[in-house]
């Protein structure tokens, strides 16, 4: 008698992602050391900022990831929750990419406030902006600790996409609700900044170039986050196959 | 105060810093985890690693 | 005739660990069906996978003609399950509770009082709170849920646990009752004697499977449909009716 | 999905109005909450009497944790969440039945709050109308909230901790709010408190739907 069970989540091609994630790895490596040597010794200090400006290679951009990974999270968890595209891998990515994002948004936080305190001469300020971000970091920390409750992987998988959607949709109501409250921020030349007149030259190259880097390699670590999110799960299901046969054998 | 050219550098080395560590430091850790995972999935040697594995597994390869 | 539960190797996961694994039954309508087997074997997890609230993961779940591996919930207002837990508010009264159990599930207010009148659930019984009953009491309140909703299929698991020797009787009349009015029963016990009084057929359950080395043994016949011959693809059982000791 | 509604919120009252729970429990420890912050504050009443609504919709929320918790032991108990399920209620009904029975405790805390706040902490209560649909939009948005969170962490073992992890964050947008609107009805803070309707309206109506569609399947796993 057959017994097939369902393996609960395809395991990624080996090929293509490997090779994929190797190119990523490799590019993220050589953009992080062309970022620290342009942002560290090729552009010139700023006449307000001083040497600080320098973090307008980091902060920006880590912040722009961090709002990127909470959003690759929320559309793959309302992918998983639409029954036609339901399927393990969705919730494997909602997962990596919820991890990732709350790591680049403490780095937020963290660079944030530091330049905060020498440019405001404070570690924290109830801007909007700011408090967005504290609040996706702690919803998003109880979504971490939500995966990591046991139990049915369906289940979890659901319970986790529904917050992560309800934590995504606090985005928009938070955006609006703390910038009616007050804001400090300097608009939005330190968060995107288009064709900005304020920096040029140097300062403006090497900023563009952070998001780019900061965009491999967020990607880099999203692929092999989401790797080992899928070999667990594939861990998992391989013991359900042993499981059985042990069960049967119970019984015998 | 200093002058705030020279100021700058404590600051930019905290932020620079910070951002390094948790990036490095949460890197360090997903590689640790890939590589034991994969260690433990090392399938049976007459079975190749990784290989595309018919999405339904059956008893039979069971032993 | 269309069989009203029909598993075909079902597998179903508590977490990690497979409660059922590979589950073949054959349930036919106005059947009374013993499921005996060691404890742990996975009898209460096959009653519960009929009730459709354990998720059938592989192999076929059939239930009154509905696939609970597709949709486990199509199925549940027209089922009934008596488990170990009797699923009742312990702050509300009896009649409370059986009031929202019955109207919850679809049924009409106009079934609760003969269910109370049948199961003995008269004078301060009625008004007094779920938590001050015994836990026989209980039971027979829980039992009158069931009977208040009259269920097509009867999913009992241990049902004479924890009740006195009259109340037994009761259960069984209320059981042949049922299937005298065409409903199906599935059970669950180890009451030996009184269960294989009451049963028409015994299937073994061991290690979340059914087992097919034991056929099933047939005891009498229950009455209803039932010597329509072994089932067509299991393991054929004996067709001769001997008395299981 | 209406009558399941009505009928669920009835069997939740029911066992409010038997059990008590909320008035012998949850109200005196809103009571003391404020109590608490008095203490906190050192009976400075000009700084009290300013504070006083932030205060008021602080206690609110941990009296929401409280009633969403109380509302979600009803189900733990003896296969009572197996009842729920086996009824095959629709799981929009269950959801709004319960936001409602919660919803509707809510108000009885507010209503005794208010009085609270305004002898403990002398706050000058003025505009009663923005006061009031302030409290009727904040209350669904609390329920709406609390119970999708309270259905997600009821079956685990850790929920004691998990609710107020998940619920609290979350609700913060409503305490701001409110209290804005409070405030500004207070004459406090300028510009008019109606802005702040708008944006809990906005939240309830998201979390009612979101609410209603995935309570069934939140409800259907352990």
């Amino acid at each position: 008698m057959t017994l097939t069970v369902p393996a609960l989540s395809k395991h990624p091609r080996r090929s293509l992602l490997d090779r994929a994630s190797f190119v990523l790895g490799v590019a993220s490596a050589v953009g992080v050391v062309a970022l620290l040597f342009l942002g560290l010794v090729v552009s010139p200090p700023a006449i307000l900022y001083g040497e600080t400006v320098r973090l307008i290679y980091v902060h920006p951009a880590v912040a722009t990831i961090t709002f990127v990974a909470f959003g690759v999270c929320a559309l793959a968890s309302l992918a998983y929750l639409w029954p036609r595209t339901r399927s393990p891998r969705w919730d494997h990515l909602a997962g990596a990419s919820a991890e990732v994002g709350v790591l680049f948004c403490a780095a937020t936080l963290v660079s944030g406030s530091i330049w905060g305190r020498y440019t405001w001469g404070v570690w924290w300020t109830w801007d909007a902006l700011l408090t967005l971000t504290l609040m996706l970091f702690v919803v998003f920390v109880g979504y971490l600790a939500l995966r990591r409750t046991g139990g049915d992987p369906v289940a979890r998988a659901k319970r986790c996409a529904v917050t992560a959607l309800l934590a995504f949709l606090l985005v928009p109501i938070d955006h609006y609700s703390t910038s009616w409250w007050n804001t400090l921020h300097q608009g939005n030349t330190v968060l995107r900044v288009g064709k900005s007149p304020l920096i040029e030259g140097w300062q403006l190259a090497t900023m563009l170039l952070s998001f780019l880097v900061f965009a491999v390699l967020f990607a880099w670590i999203l692929l092999r986050r989401f790797e080992v999110e899928s070999m667990e799960a594939r861990l998992e299901d391989e013991g359900y196959v042993w499981a059985i046969a042990e069960r049967r054998a119970e019984g015998r | 105060m200093s002058s705030p050219v020279t100021a700058g550098w404590g600051y930019v080395a905290g932020g620079y810093g910070a951002i390094g560590a948790l990036v490095a430091g949460y890197v360090v850790s997903v590689l640790r985890r890939r590589r034991s995972l994969t260690r433990r999935l090392r399938p049976t040697p007459a079975e190749p690693a990784l290989d595309h594995r018919p999405s339904t597994a059956t008893v039979e390869e069971v032993p | 005739m269309e069989p009203v539960i029909r598993f075909r190797s079902a597998v179903a996961l508590v977490g990690p660990f497979p409660v059922l694994a590979g589950v073949d039954l054959d349930v036919y309508p106005s059947e009374i069906v013993l499921l005996e087997g060691a404890n742990g074997a996975g009898k209460t997890s096959i009653l519960r996978a009929c009730a459709g609230l354990l998720r059938v993961v592989a192999g076929e779940a059939r239930v009154l003609g509905r696939d609970l591996v597709a949709d486990p919930r199509s199925v549940r207002r027209r089922v009934g399950l008596l488990g170990h837990s009797t699923a009742l508010y312990d702050d509300l009264t009896v009649a409370d509770n059986l009031d929202f159990a019955v109207r919850a599930s679809g049924g009409e207010r106009s079934g609760v009082a003969p269910a109370m009148a049948r199961l003995g659930l008269t004078g301060r019984l009625p008004a007094s709170r779920v938590a001050s009953l015994s836990a026989g009491q209980r039971r027979r309140v829980a039992l009158a849920v069931l009977v208040a909703r009259d269920p097509e299929l009867w999913l009992l698991d241990e049902p004479h646990a924890g009740l006195d020797a009259d109340n037994r009787d009761l259960l069984d009349a209320l059981v042949t009752d049922a299937v005298g009015r065409g409903r199906t029963v599935l059970l669950a016990s180890h009451e030996r004697h009184r269960a294989h009084a009451l049963a028409g057929r015994i299937v073994t359950v061991a290690g979340g499977a059914t087992d097919p080395s034991v056929p099933d043994r047939r005891v009498r016949d229950a009455g209803g449909p039932l010597g329509f011959g072994p089932r067509s693809d299991a393991p054929g059982p004996e067709p001769g009716v001997s008395h299981v000791a | 999905m209406w009558r399941d509604a009505l009928l669920v919120a009835g069997k939740d009252l029911r066992v409010e109005a038997r059990s008590r729970v909320t008035t012998n429990q949850v109200v005196p420890y809103a009571l003391l909450v404020l109590l608490l912050f008095g203490f906190a504050f050192d009976q400075d009443r000009p700084v009290l009497a300013a504070v006083g609504p932030g205060l008021f919709w602080v206690a609110v929320l941990l009296c929401c944790l409280l009633a969403v918790q109380r509302s979600f032991s009803l189900e733990s108990s003896d296969g009572a969440r197996d009842g729920l399920r086996l009824s095959g209620l629709d799981g929009g009904g269950v959801f709004l039945g319960k936001a409602a029975a919660i919803a509707v405790q809510l108000v009885v805390l507010e209503a005794v709050l208010a009085f609270g706040v305004v002898v403990l902490f002398g706050t000058h209560l003025a505009d009663p109308l923005l006061l009031v649909s302030t409290c009727v939009l904040a209350t669904a948005g609390l329920a709406a909230a609390g119970t999708v969170y309270g259905v997600m962490s009821a079956g685990l073992r850790v929920r004691e901790t998990l609710l107020p992890l998940l619920l609290l964050p979350v609700v913060a947008p409503v305490l701001l709010g409110a209290t804005q609107a409070w405030l500004a009805a207070a004459g406090v803070v300028a510009g008019s408190g109606w802005r702040w309707l708008s944006l809990l309206a906005a939240f309830a109506a998201i979390y009612l739907t979101l609410g209603v569609l995935a309570f069934g399947t939140l409800l259907e796993d352990v």
